[in-house]
Parts: C-alpha cells; structure tokens; sequence
C-alpha cells in the first residue's frame, strides 16, 4: 500500500448495496483516462477493496489518502467520483462538504476495535495484506512456542466466554474436549448467524476471515483436532467467497494442510453451507447438519466436548470468539483481561440498528452503558422520535425499556434484566413501535424455526403466537396475560433446546416492562403505538388531502372514494385496514387511530 | 457400579444406565411418550423430566445417564404442572374422539390425560390437518393422532432397518409420513403399530373389532416360519380379531407381516367344515358324518394292508402341526399299521 | 439335515438365534433370511448394526445385501465350489484354528488334501465370484472371533445338498466356529414345525429323538414302550413316495397337513402319481390342491383351535394354545388321529374322545432322553431349547460345547468334491431357474393365500428377469412371459429387476395358477433325498396368447 | 427417468462419494443442476447410496433452502428481518404480491418469471428494508420503490 495515493473503498455486503462496485468501477475509469494523460501516474495510485467499515448509515464511504494524510468521504455514488478525482486527487483540493462531519468521528472514538480493527484497512481478498498487519504470527507463535496445555491455560486467563450468545468460558470448553481419550477431534466455526438483526460474524468473516481461520488453527492445536469445518449460511454468498478464498490462499502459504509451520501437526478446514434453518445454531443440531440430518438437536449430556461430530470430541465457537484469539495469543491474556468488566473481559461486536442515526457495525468493551452505546455511538434516535426500546439478543433476547438505560452492556447486566446478549445484535424501537407486535413478531420467527422434536417448542410456541395475534387483532381476552405468561415459563422449562427455552423471552420481557400496553389492546382495544391496524381506523384529512387519487388506487376493496381534485373519503364499513392507502398518500393526509 | 437416590430410595446401578432405567428398576413410575427400552433414547416428549440437585432445570430422565451420588426427585408442584401443561398441548393438537377410536384404552395419551385430569383444555387452538388416505391393506395411518414420539420412524431405521418413513417438515408442521407423502409402501412388518403410543397408528383389520370388551388374549406360538415368535391371540367369541406380541418375548414383540397381519385364513368361510367321502373312484367328494369317515379310512386302510402288507400304507406328518400331534401319527403308522413309510415334507 | 448329523451327529440349529447379535462375522448362504426367516433376520441387522461383518452369498441381490459387508453372487448350484475355495485361502493364509482341529476334529489330513485344487482362481473361474472376493471373505470369516453360518434351502434343495451342509460344516471346523457361544451351524427351518416334526420322528429312517431304526435295541425300546411288534425296515422317504405310488406298490397313503401335490417338484409327475393311489386320506383345514385328489378329507383344526408344542428353529419347544373353537363339524387334529389310532386297533370305529396333549408330550419326553426334563408345567412358565435332559436342567441355547454327539465325540471333516447340477443349461432351455418364497407369501400359500392383505399386496405369480435379458426378449415389467421346462410350463407376468443376474431367473412357488414346482427338477439328492428345487433349465418367451 | 438426468446424478454421486460429502451437499448441487430438486432424482439417488428415501425427503422438507418444485426465472427474496419487519417488510411483501398477481398460497407466477421468497435476515439491516433479486441487493426500499426496481426484470 505504499503507492502515493490510495482510495479505500468499503466493498461489504452493506457497502455493495449502496453501490460501491460502481463507485470502485468509477474511479478505476477516472485513473485510466488520466493515467493517459499522464503516463507515470497510473502506477503511483492505487483502488483498494476493504472491508466494512462499520458507519454503514452512510456508505458509500470512500477513503481519499494523499501521501500520509487521509479524508472520508460518505454517501457517495458513482456519479460524484469523476470529481473527486478531478478536484481532490489530481487538484489536491478535499470536497469539504463531502466529507465525513464530527458525528462520524464521535461514532468510532467511543469504540474499542480489537476484532474491527483491520476491518476498512485491509483487502479481505489478499492474504499478504493480512499477513502485513502480523497476520498468523499468532498461530505461528502457538505451533512451534507453545504446548496445547499453555494456550488453554492462556485462553483460561484471558477471561474469554463464548460470542455466540451463552457465554461460556472458551478455555474451559476447550480443556475439557482435549481431557477426552479420542483418536480423533473437530474443531467448528459456527458462522450460522441466524439472529434477525445481526450481521456481526457475517461483517467479520467478509472483512477479515483470515482471522478466524488462525483462530481455528490455533484452536485446533489446543484441542488436537486434526479436521475443522466452517459451517456459513448459505445466504451470505460473499462471506462463503471470501472464506473459500481465504481457505485457498492459507492452504498455499502452508498455514493449512500437513506440517503447519514446519512442525507435525496437520490441520484442514471444510466450508459446510447451511441450509437455512436458524435452530441449526444450536450445538447438536449444527452436528446433526454436517452429517448431513435434520438439524434436530439432541439432548445433552452428552455434550459436543465429549461426544459430538461423528460422536467424537468437538469443539464449536463462533466466529467472533475464533477472531479474537489470535490477539490473545499475541499480546497476551492479561492484556485482554484487563480490557471489559468484572466478570465479561475484552470487547463485543455490536450489530446497531433500528431507530437510530448511526445504523452500523461497533465494537465496545464489555460493560459499557447502553446509553452510551445508543446516544454517543448511535447518535440518537431517528426523525427525533421518543426511544421506547432496545431489542438485545434476537428471538432469544428480550427487549430493555428506558427505565434501565444505565445498564452496563455485558453477559451479567444484559441477563439481570431478561434479555441476554446473544450473538450481538441491538435493535433500538422508538414510540412508534408496539411491543405486543415485536414479541408477536419474534414469536413467528421461533414458531417457524422449531424443529417440531418437542412438545413444548412445536405446540408451545404455537399457542403463544395464537395468543399473541388474538390480542393484536382486538380478540384478546381477560386472563390472556396470565395465561401467556403461564405458558410462557412453561415451555422456558420444559423444552429440549435453546431455542425453545429462549422463545418465550421477547414475551416474558414484553409482560414486564410494557404490560400496559398489552392490557390497551386487550380492554380498550387500541394499539397506542398505532401499529396493529386492526385496532385502528383510517380516515383522510379534509384540509391535506389534494385529491391525487392515490389512496382509492391503493385501495383493494374500493373503500376510498372522491372526485379528482377534491379530498376523497375513506368509508370505514368498507375499510379492511391493510394500510395502504396510508402508505400510497404523498400528502400524509391518510391518519390512523 | 454407580449409586444414586432417587425419591429417598437408594440404588446401585451399572455404569451406562439412565435414570429412568433405574428408576423403573424401583418401580418408580415416570410417564413416558416417545420411551421404550428397545430403542435408543429420543428425549422428545419432555414428560419423564425429573429434578437433580445441582441441576438448573428439570432433565428428561431418559436421557441422562446415572452419575454417582446424584440426588433425583421424580416428582414435585414444578414437575406436575410442566407434565400437565405438555400433555395438555398434545390434547390441544388432538382429535377427542376416543368414544370411537380403536385404541381407546389402549392409549398411553388417554391414560395420561385421565391420570394428569385434563379437562377442559387451555390452549385450545389451530389443529393440523395431516390426515389422507392410506390404500395400504395393513396400517391405518391417522396423522392428526400423532404425538411425534418417532417411535415408529426409530423402530423403522434401528430394529427393522427399513426406513420406510421419517420425519418431515417442521415446528407444528411436521409430521411422521413416506418419502413425498405417497402410501405406505413398506414390508408391513407392523413394528410401528406395536410401537404407537396413540391412535395413530393401528391395524386395518382391527377396525371395527371389539376393544377390551369380551377380547380374550391367548397367548400361543405362530405358525408361519421356524422363528419361533410368540405371539397372542386377541379373540372375541370364534373370531381372531388381532395378533401381537409381548415386549418380553424372546423375539422382543417384534413379528413379521405375516405373523402379525396373516391370521384371517382362520375365520375364512371356506374352511373344511365337515367330513368329505368320495364314496367311489371318479366319484364327486360328498359330506359325510365322522364315523363314516372314520369307518370308511379305517375299513380301506385295513384292507390294503391285508392284501399288499403294512409297507403298502405310508403317511405324510406335518411340518406345520404340533409336536403332539406327529408324535401320535408316526406312531400310528410304526406301531398300528406296522410300517416305518412315514415322512414329511420338511425337505421343501 | 443327514449332513450334519453325519458331521455332528445331530442336525439342528446348533446355536440360538438370540446369539446372532453376538456375532462379530456372519456367513449367510442360500438363505433369503429378511423374508423367509424375518425375526432371524433383525438379529443378523442388529449385529451388523454392532458392527459385526456380514457375507451374503446368494446368486439373487436379496434384500439382506444391503447390509452386508461382502456379497458373493455364485451362479446357482455353485455353493460347495465357493466355500472350498475360501476354506483353500484360510488355509493358504494360515487362518484356520490349528488347536480346534487337532482337538475336537477327525479325518482333517484327507479333508485338507482334498481342498488341493480350489484356488481362489479355480473358485472365481467355477463360481463367477471374482478370486479377490473369495480371498475377502476367507479373510473376514477366518480372523473373526465368533463366526456364525446361516443356511437354508437355497443350498439343501439341490442333488448336491448333502455335499453342500458338509462344505458349511467344514468351514465352521476348520475355523474353530462350532461348540462355543455366537458362532455355529445353523440352518434355518423353512416352517414352523419342522424342527419338531423331525424330532418327533416324523422320518422314516428313526423313532422320535433320531433314534435309529435299524438299531435293535431302540427298536424293543420302543415296542416295550409301544407294544406290538415294529418294523425294522426302513421307510420310504417322501421323494421316494412318488416313484413308488407310480410304480403301484404304494397303495395308500395318509396326509396330515400337508399339500405335497403343489410343493413338490415336478408337479405333474406328482400329481399322477397321487391319482394313482389306491386310497388317499387327506386330514387339512382347507380344500387343498392335494385334498382335491382325496377318498376322503377330514376337517381339522388351525393352530388357534389346539393345544400343543411347536418346536422352532433353534430347538426351542414352546406351547400353543386353543384361543377359539374349530368351525362346524371340523375337529381337534389330536383327537381326530387318536380316534382313527384306536379304531384301526379295535377294528371298529371307537368312540371320539379329546387326548391330553400334555400326556402325549409326556411320553414322547420318557423316550427321548434328550428332552426328559421338559413338561408343560415348564413350559408354561417358559419355553427351553433341547437338550434338556432333567427337570432342573435350564436348556441348551447351543451345542457341543464339551463333545460331538457322534461316537468318539469329535466331528468329522468330509472332502467334499464339485458336482454340477442335474440339469444346467443348454441351446433348448438357456436360462437357469431358481426358486424360492416371498416375503407375503408363505409355502404354498394355502393360508397366506387365503389372507386379503397379504393377497393384496402379492397378489399374482411373476417371474424376475435381469434387465438385460428383458431388453433381449424386448419385454418389459408387468407383460407376460411363457416359461418351458423339460417338465411344464406356465405362463405369469415379468418382473424386471437386477434382484436376479442375467440368464438366471426367479418364480415364487406360492402360486397354483401358476405353480413353479410344474418346471422344477424332482432329480435327487443321493443321501437324503431331497429334490433339485433350485436349479434347473427352461427357455423364456414372450407370451403371445 | 431421462438418460442425461441419470449421468448428470452419477456425476454428482461419485464427486460427493470422493469428498465424503452428505446428504445434504449432494442435494444442494442436485437443487443446482435442477434448480429444484425432482422427486425422481431423490429416489434414483437414494437407491444409489442405499440411505432411504424417507431421509432425504426429512431433510428437503426441514431446510428451507430445497424446493420440491420449478421455480421462477428470477428469484424475488424479501428480508424479514427484526430491522426490515420495523421498517414495513410485510408491506413490501404484500405490494409485490399484488403486482405479480400472486394469490395467498402461491409463490412463483403462472408464466415463471418471478418466485417470491423471505429469508430470515441477510444481515444488511443498515439499508433495511431489503429485497434481493437473484443476485443484486435492493436496499432502504418502500412499496413505491420495488415495483420500480421489478420493472427492470419484467419482460
């Protein structure tokens, strides 16, 4: 990267929806046509592909570096490179009003960046650019100075627990697979992130997978397993890319295959697609699919540590906690133990979405306040709307209401108030969210996703939604609030998996924080977040409505009626309350309430 | 040798061997759906969950193994109610037409429902429709009764080693059927039958038949192949309504189509009812009385011994009879007729 | 079964079925066990599923293969080939069990000459199965711990068969596999009662408990126990019966339960014959093929209307019991023969009484010693394998554990030469047919038959034909074919299926509309005389009428 | 069952039997032969490996990722993500079913064109709500917005 100048462009998969191929397109056009120009200065720039960068909200983001100094540009389009180049790259003059403001600095000096960190500065395409910034010398440090005993002991210091969302110690899982008498081991990377709402393990692996297949070379020695497999959604094509890439280029520099770095151990790594079952997260289940099954999961004892993979010892982490074992091994357990809180050491990749300013991708030490997380980082709620909520854990997590706004972001604090961590995904709601719609919500998603081995996953589940949609219909009944809690605490005890005893969290969160608005809908009937159309009646406002027609176009049922011209009228008997009209009405003179 | 207490008792038990397994060997009753002793263990239903100190929740007893010292409690409020609520879910998703269901009775569903007095159901709500016709001459299959214990799918794959149905779909979906839904087309063994804790599975021709009701149970040895399996006879007045077969049993309840499908030749209407003489050569068969029958066998056969010698007679025994009855027939012919021609055709 | 008497000096099971699980190497020849045998057969599953390693040797891709570790497919007729030639490699690699020889066998020197010439080529060359495959399987039979062999008809019914048993037998010595726990023998009986028929002394050649005969001491035995004076003659055998009825010095015969004139072979041949008989008395529960041809027919009782013993396949006496009562005038089978016993005594029709069962088996057991110890009172509580010679002995799961029955109490190896079938193909008849039983069907189908679910799902005759034959004759599943032997002919629908190589194919024998046994070969086995049910020649054409 | 199909599945089997791959890889490449997986190829492929057709058919049936049936010429996957359901999916979803004239049970249109399809969360929930296209990634959209963007593809 020491040519003159080079433009760093975020090609993840956030950064390619926001069109950063072409952005990238263009500006290799612009440096052709003035590389002609001027015969020497083709060679003296440089388009470099990075990984996101985190501040997605604002992608395209374009770094502009002209010898050691460096400026971000955001929102950028293909359109507005031919002047970047022109007045910035050959004229030297910055597009100031381009250019990133305060808040984009505010946004990454409040975060922490040990897995991020080379995240946007290196190519995750180019093994040497990994290699550049000391990639694998954590792998080579463990082969060759380190015995299997001393890493887990390290791990075990380092205070590392579990990314995937339980939090359990790393070095303890790993001591008690490699205490198993076996012939044979796996290691596996679960990057079968499955949480709606996260995005974390697929930024890393598209950023920087190298990472985590040092993290499993290493863990593979630890464990002394001989084979380890990547099990990677299906529905993350450019991770599973980058991954195979990266499995390649690591296989040709010897890091993968026989005799790693010289000594006698051998380690191989398969990539295993998922097929699109989210329970597949769960350990046993994860086995049962690479050997090719119904991801149904399996009562534990016996655990994977002792009895997994082909019913030999295996060790699963996820992609987050592989990633960070390189830095452990290298700058060593007390440094990471020193980073974090009490119980929660080093740092969480956060996947920050919602109502906020600052959607993206953060990384934050352990225990840091979810205000500071919301208001600092996230800059705030969206259009200025009221926060009501923030959504922790996926559909295993529960929902944090404003009263615990303090609450310091770790395994222990997100717990004591009903929610867990999960593998990391925050989602901020604001006024206009109704909690009865989000549990509702989260409740199709584990209905749809039991494996039906259960009874109180496959019917539990089920009876909740039941419940659920009776009461967001306007069919709830006294007692419902007893009864799902009820059913609720029952199928968290009985079931077999994860899945199902984390099912009713949303619920049992919703019910302790918001449960006046679920007694709203069952006795007044009304959603106060406006959002259950059933509860609702549209009407048009008189004096907004310009009489476009829109609405009665929008209109399935022909229940808007009105001249050209003149404010039309929505006839309620008619009205099925699907919304769209509301949504059609250029004019916001559709209301609801 | 592992010691354990469970419910205050005490016990020794091999390395290997699961809580309920010990359980049961105190006679400690845990309720079981998707249990049985032949099979690997399932942990599905979640009724035989039971509480161990230091445990953080109830475990499914099936599947925990035995640990030195462990305290277990098979029963407790806690326990009760998550029993209740599971088989009050199982209720919510199921037919309540046991008045006519052939396996009223015989129904570990029925009986737990009544054990666990579930009345009026909570949960009441979408049912499934997993119910089609099934052209198949031996198993009624009625989907909207099944519990999901995978019982019939693991007797199918681990005993029989067939396969011929497996688990498909998922969530509330999901359902016990044959590769794409079609009929069942399978070697009818009806291990899944003996196997079904509900009514979901049942035998074609009991339907219809008598439940318990004036049902006598005989039990006998079949009469098909040299196996050897034991089965028993379910009959009501003359009729064989049904066969099967005791878990106990050195063939471990496990029959074949034949043995536990093929016994309705017994009841056909064109058994031999009456003797049958052919009063002279070229001559039709004709009824007969038994002791013309007899007279008539004894006269001839004396006869030709008279005029040609014992060697003259031979008789055929059965493969297919008792052990009492060749006995008696070899005999007749060494001692009575006086010749050794006796046979049978144990050849074929 | 003379082969195994011959070698052991008793011819049974001689292991108990509950024992296959144990197995760690199963060799099954000549036996369709998941159809034939279907409980025998979860046992050989679930050793395989222990991870025990199973042979399959069997010209048909029967639906055992699919578990097997190794499948020989022999052309038919070519099974005591196959294993001469996998005793010659255990020998060749040193696998056989030197100590077992010298200790519990005889004549091994001569037997060990005799394996001489069949190499595993000479073997691949005879048998079609390729030399690496015989080698496989002499490794995988030879290093195993305990290693059963299973058999059936598939290589009894053959001119050969006594030849064959004593190759099986052979294998068993040779490797040390017979007189322990998991290993063995082991033929598997075709019916529910043959076991006990032949116990009984239902053979022409012995009293109950295979005591000879010939021997006069058993003879007074029995007449001391009888009374009366008994024939020391031997009898005609079944197979012999044909010839004789033909030849008119058998001129009247006695058939219980049996239906000899579908499931014998060459049926025509013996058809004629019964209709030869002076007199023909048939004793069934349905009008069968052979019941047709009768003087008289008595209606007898179904295994659900009595009370008695079955004896199974592993020698294991087990009770049966009356659940319901026999239909109209239709009597007790007991009772029916005891009447006629007494009456032909009396000469003059004695009058109908019920006999004790329990009293009959008794006196079978005080004549056998090898069952002395078992009575119903037992037998109630629970069924005990033979020998079981005192009341508080608890049966014998398997045998020979200390010696051999034969005198001198060691077994005997007997060379065992090739011998081709009767009749092998030619110009005329090219393909060869074997037959056999299917899973729904049941002998000659005179009870499975006669059961709408099972007729249901099998309801017609068809003949398997190998893929490449079929495209030869331009016939495809389901259209009918015309098969010819030197003997018959019958006309049944194509089954086209790799189950069966090309130029062999399959009929069931179940069918009377189209009854197998028409084609078969009745030449002879030279010992036991038993008939070439296996194999013969026919020619296939397409069926044009 | 046609003689290329069958030469196209052995290829498949032997490469799955030298990978040591599973069921589920080799039904993931029949699916990319096919574009769905036809009945006939499970059981000709079942008979092949001797694993019982039930097997396969369990896990077609549990993945979403297998389909049973045809589908349609471009693949029309809406995000249902917790971000993209706060930001209106389920009315972007109803809008496209309204523009291809999709009744409630139905997925891919009469003429083949389009098959709608939710995927749990692509994880783009930056730009939610997100509809992708075959391959290309549409993200903040709205109801107005993706019947624009599907004109592209209309023919």
């Amino acid at each position: 990267m020491n040519s003159e100048i080079t433009v760093n462009v975020c090609l993840g998969t956030g950064g390619i929806a926001a069109g950063s191929e072409m952005v990238m397109e263009e500006f290799r056009k612009e440096f052709e046509t003035a590389g002609v120009k001027n015969a020497k200065f083709g060679d003296r720039c440089k388009i470099h592909k990075v990984g996101c960068r985190g501040f997605c909200a604002r992608d395209v983001l374009v770094d502009v570096s002209v010898g050691d100094k460096t400026w971000t540009y955001q929102y950028i389009q293909p359109e507005m490179v031919k002047r970047i180049v022109k007045d910035h790259v050959l004229g030297r003059q910055p597009i100031t009003e381009w250019l990133v403001g305060d808040d984009y600095h505010t946004f990454h000096d409040n975060q922490k960046k040990v897995i991020l960190g080379d995240l946007g500065k290196i190519d995750p395409e180019s093994i040497e650019e990994y290699v550049a910034v000391a990639g694998y010398t954590a792998a080579r440090k463990a082969l060759t100075q380190m015995t299997p005993a001393e890493i887990i002991e390290t791990m075990k210091k380092s205070g590392l627990r579990g990314r995937g969302g339980a939090g359990f110690p790393t070095g303890l899982k790993w001591s008690f697979c490699a205490a198993n008498e076996s012939d044979d081991r796996y290691i596996i990377c679960n990057a079968d992130e499955g949480d709606p709402g996260a995005f974390m393990d697929r930024s890393v692996v598209e950023g920087n997978p190298h990472a985590v297949l040092e993290g499993m070379i290493i863990g593979a020695y630890a464990i002394g397993a001989t084979h380890g497999y990547v099990y990677i959604r299906a529905e993350y094509p450019l991770a599973v890319n980058r991954l195979n890439m990266a499995l390649e280029q690591a296989k040709e520099k010897g890091f993968l295959g026989k005799k790693l770095f010289g000594t006698s151990f051998d380690f191989d790594i398969k990539v295993k697609l998922g097929a699109g079952a989210f329970v597949c997260g769960e350990e046993t289940a994860l086995i049962a699919s690479i050997e090719g099954e119904r991801g149904m999961p399996r009562a534990k004892p016996p655990f994977p540590a002792n009895k997994g993979l082909w019913g030999k010892p295996t060790i699963i982490n996820n992609v987050e906690t592989l990633a960070n074992i390189p830095a452990i091994i290298n700058r060593g357990a007390e440094w990471f133990a020193s980073i974090g809180s009490e119980k929660s050491k080093g740092t969480k990749v956060i996947a920050l979405t919602g109502k906020i300013r600052n959607t993206g991708l953060i990384e934050i030490p352990m225990g840091t306040p979810l205000k500071d997380i919301i208001f600092n980082i996230g800059g705030g709620i969206e259009g200025d709307k009221l926060f009501k909520a923030v959504q922790t854990g996926g559909p295993s997590g529960g929902c944090i209401p404003q009263q615990h706004i303090d609450l310091p972001v770790d395994y222990e604090g997100l717990k004591s108030v009903g929610s867990m961590m999960g593998s990391g995904g925050m989602v901020v709601l604001d006024e206009t969210d109704c909690m009865v719609n989000i549990s509702k919500f989260f409740l199709e998603f584990t209905q749809a996703e039991s494996c039906g081995k259960c009874v109180p996953c496959r019917i539990g589940t089920k009876r909740l939604l039941e419940i659920l949609t009776r009461i967001t219909e306007g069919n709830g009944r006294k007692g419902d609030i007893e009864l799902l809690q009820e059913l609720a605490e029952d199928v968290r005890d009985s079931s077999l998996c994860g899945l199902g005893m984390s099912a009713p969290n949303p619920v049992l969160s919703t019910l302790k924080y918001f449960r006046h608005e679920y007694e709203a809908h069952i006795n007044q009937k009304k959603c106060p977040a406006k959002v259950c159309n059933k509860l609702l009646t549209f009407f048009i406002r008189e004096d907004m409505c310009v009489g476009c027609g829109m609405c009665a176009k929008a209109c399935s049922v022909a229940a808007i009626t009105g001249e050209k011209k003149k404010p039309h009228h929505i006839d309620s008997s008619l009205c099925i309350k699907c919304g769209s009209c509301f949504d059609a009405c250029k004019f916001s003179a559709v209301l609801k309430e | 040798m592992i010691h354990l207490t469970i419910d205050d008792k005490s016990i020794e038990v091999p390395a290997g061997t699961t809580v309920l397994e010990a359980a049961r060997q105190l006679d400690i009753d845990i309720p079981t759906l998707c249990y049985d002793s032949r099979l690997k263990p399932y942990g599905a239903c979640r009724l035989c969950i039971v509480e161990i100190a230091g445990f953080p929740k109830p475990v499914t007893s099936c599947t925990t193994p035995a640990a030195d010292n462990m305290v277990v409690r098979t029963n407790s409020a806690l326990l009760h109610r998550l029993r209740k609520t599971t088989i009050e879910l199982l209720l919510s998703d199921h037919p309540n037409d046991c008045m006519v269901c052939v396996r009223s009775g015989d129904c570990t569903l029925q009986e737990l429902a009544y054990l666990y007095d579930v009345r009026e159901n909570r949960f009441s709500g979408g049912m499934r429709d997993h119910n089609r016709p099934d052209a198949n001459p031996f198993i009624q299959r009625d989907q909207n009764k099944c519990v999901m214990c995978g019982l019939c799918v693991r007797v199918c794959e681990e005993v029989q080693g067939v396969g011929a149905i497996g688990y498909s779909n998922r969530g509330f979906e999901a359902k016990v059927c044959p590769p794409f839904e079609k009929d069942l087309n399978c070697e009818f063994c009806g291990q899944c039958v003996s196997v079904c804790p509900t009514g979901a599975l049942s035998g074609k021709m009991w339907a219809g038949q008598p439940r318990q009701e004036g049902v006598k149970l005989t039990d006998s040895t079949c009469t098909y192949c040299g196996c050897g399996c034991n089965i028993t006879l379910h009959s009501h007045g003359d009729r064989l309504i049904r066969v099967s077969s005791k878990k106990t049993s050195h063939n471990r309840g496990w029959l074949c189509v034949k043995g536990r499908f093929g016994y309705d030749f017994v009841n056909r209407g064109d058994r031999l009812t009456t003797p049958l003489i052919r009063r002279e050569k070229g001559g039709a068969l004709e009824p007969a009385s038994w002791d013309e029958a007899v007279q008539f066998v004894v006269t001839r056969m004396a006869g030709i011994k008279e005029k040609h010698g014992p060697d003259a007679l031979a008789g055929l025994a059965s493969a297919r009879c008792t052990n009492e009855e060749n006995y008696l027939f070899q005999k007749f012919f060494r001692s009575v007729i006086g010749t050794n021609n006796i046979d049978h055709c144990a050849r074929y | 079964m003379a082969g195994l008497a011959a070698k052991f000096g008793s011819g049974a099971m001689t292991n108990s079925v509950a024992e296959i699980a144990e197995n760690d190497a199963l060799l099954v020849i000549g036996s369709n066990t998941t159809e034939n045998h279907p409980i025998i057969g979860l046992r050989m599953k679930e050793a395989v599923a222990k991870g025990a390693r199973l042979i399959v040797a069997d010209p048909r891709r029967i639906p055992l293969v699919k578990f097997a570790t190794l499948w020989l497919r022999q052309k038919p007729g070519t099974d005591a080939v196959l294993l001469n030639a996998i005793m010659h490699v255990i020998l060749e690699e040193g696998l056989e069990d030197r100590d077992f020889i010298t200790r519990r066998t005889e004549a091994f020197e001569e037997f060990e000459a005799s394996l001489a010439p069949f190499t595993a080529e000479f073997g691949a060359e005879a048998t079609g199965v390729p030399a690496e495959d015989i080698r496989k399987a002499a490794r995988i039979f030879g290093s195993a711990v305990n290693a059963g062999i299973y058999y059936a008809m598939g290589i009894t019914q053959h001119s050969m068969g006594t030849n064959n048993v004593h190759a099986v037998g052979n294998l068993a010595m040779l490797t040390g596999n017979v007189g322990k726990r998991a290993a063995g023998v082991n033929p598997l009986r075709g019916q529910n009662n043959v076991q006990g028929a032949c116990d009984m002394g239902c053979l022409p050649n012995v009293y109950p408990g295979y005591q000879s005969v010939a021997i006069p001491g058993m003879q007074q035995k029995f007449e001391a126990a009888w009374g009366g004076t008994l024939s020391g003659k031997p009898g005609l055998p079944a197979t012999e019966m044909t010839g004789a009825m033909l030849a008119g010095s058998l001129k009247g015969m006695y058939v219980f339960g049996e239906n000899p004139a579908l499931s014998d072979p060459n049926t025509s041949h013996s058809l004629k014959a019964f209709k030869n008989l002076e007199f023909l008395v048939v004793q069934d529960i349905f009008l069968t093929e052979t019941a047709e041809l009768a003087d008289v027919v008595l209606p007898g009782s179904s295994f659900a209307e009595k009370n008695g013993t079955f004896t199974s396949s592993e020698r294991r006496i087990q009770r049966v019991r009356q659940a319901i009562a026999s239909p109209g005038e239709a009597r007790n089978d007991l009772a029916i023969i005891d009447q006629i016993y007494r009456s032909f005594a009396a000469g003059s029709v004695a009058e109908y009484r019920l006999p004790d069962a329990a009293a009959v088996f008794e006196e079978a057991a005080s004549l056998w010693p090898e069952i002395a110890g078992v009575n119903y009172q037992r037998l109630d509580k629970d069924s005990i394998c033979w020998p079981c010679p005192a009341p508080d002995h608890p049966g014998t799961p398997f045998l020979f554990k200390a010696m051999f029955s034969r005198e001198g109490g060691r077994a005997l190896f007997t060379a065992v030469p090739q011998v081709l079938s009767d009749e092998l193909p030619d110009e005329q008849y090219p393909f060869v047919l074997t037959t056999g039983r299917e899973l729904f069907h049941y002998h000659t189908g005179t009870m499975t038959r006669r059961s709408a679910g099972l007729n249901a799902v099998a309801p017609e005759a068809f003949v398997e034909i190998n893929p490449v034959d079929a495209d030869g004759l331009g016939v495809h599943s389901g259209e009918s074919l015309r098969v010819t032997s030197r003997r018959g002919m019958i006309d049944l629908k194509a089954r086209v299926s790799g189950i069966v190589p090309p130029q062999v194919v399959f009929i069931p024998f179940h069918y009377r509309e189209a009854a197998a046994n028409l084609l078969t070969n009745d030449a002879m086995d030279p010992v036991c005389r038993i008939m070439e049910a296996k194999v013969c020649a026919v020619r296939i054409e397409k069926n044009m009428s | 069952m046609e003689k290329t199909q069958e030469a196209v599945l052995e290829g498949i089997y032997q490469k799955c039997t030298a990978n040591g791959d599973n069921i589920i890889t080799a039904l993931q490449q029949i699916q990319n032969e096919f574009g769905y997986v036809p009945e006939e190829s499970v059981y000709w492929y079942a008979d092949r490996t001797n694993i019982p057709a039930s097997r396969f058919y369990g896990v077609i049936t549990f993945y979403a990722q297998f389909h049973l049936h045809p589908r349609g010429k471009n693949i029309i996957t809406v995000c249902q993500g917790t971000v993209c359901h706060v930001k209106g999916a389920s009315r972007i979803i109803s809008k496209i079913r309204e523009d291809l004239k999709l009744k409630e049970d139905q997925s891919t249109t009469k003429d083949m064109q389009f098959t709608l399809e939710t995927v749990n969360c692509v994880g783009a929930c930056s730009i939610a709500p997100v509809v992708i296209v075959n391959d290309k990634v549409f993200g903040k959209q709205a109801p107005a917005k993706i019947t624009q963007n599907l004109k592209a593809y209309k023919e």
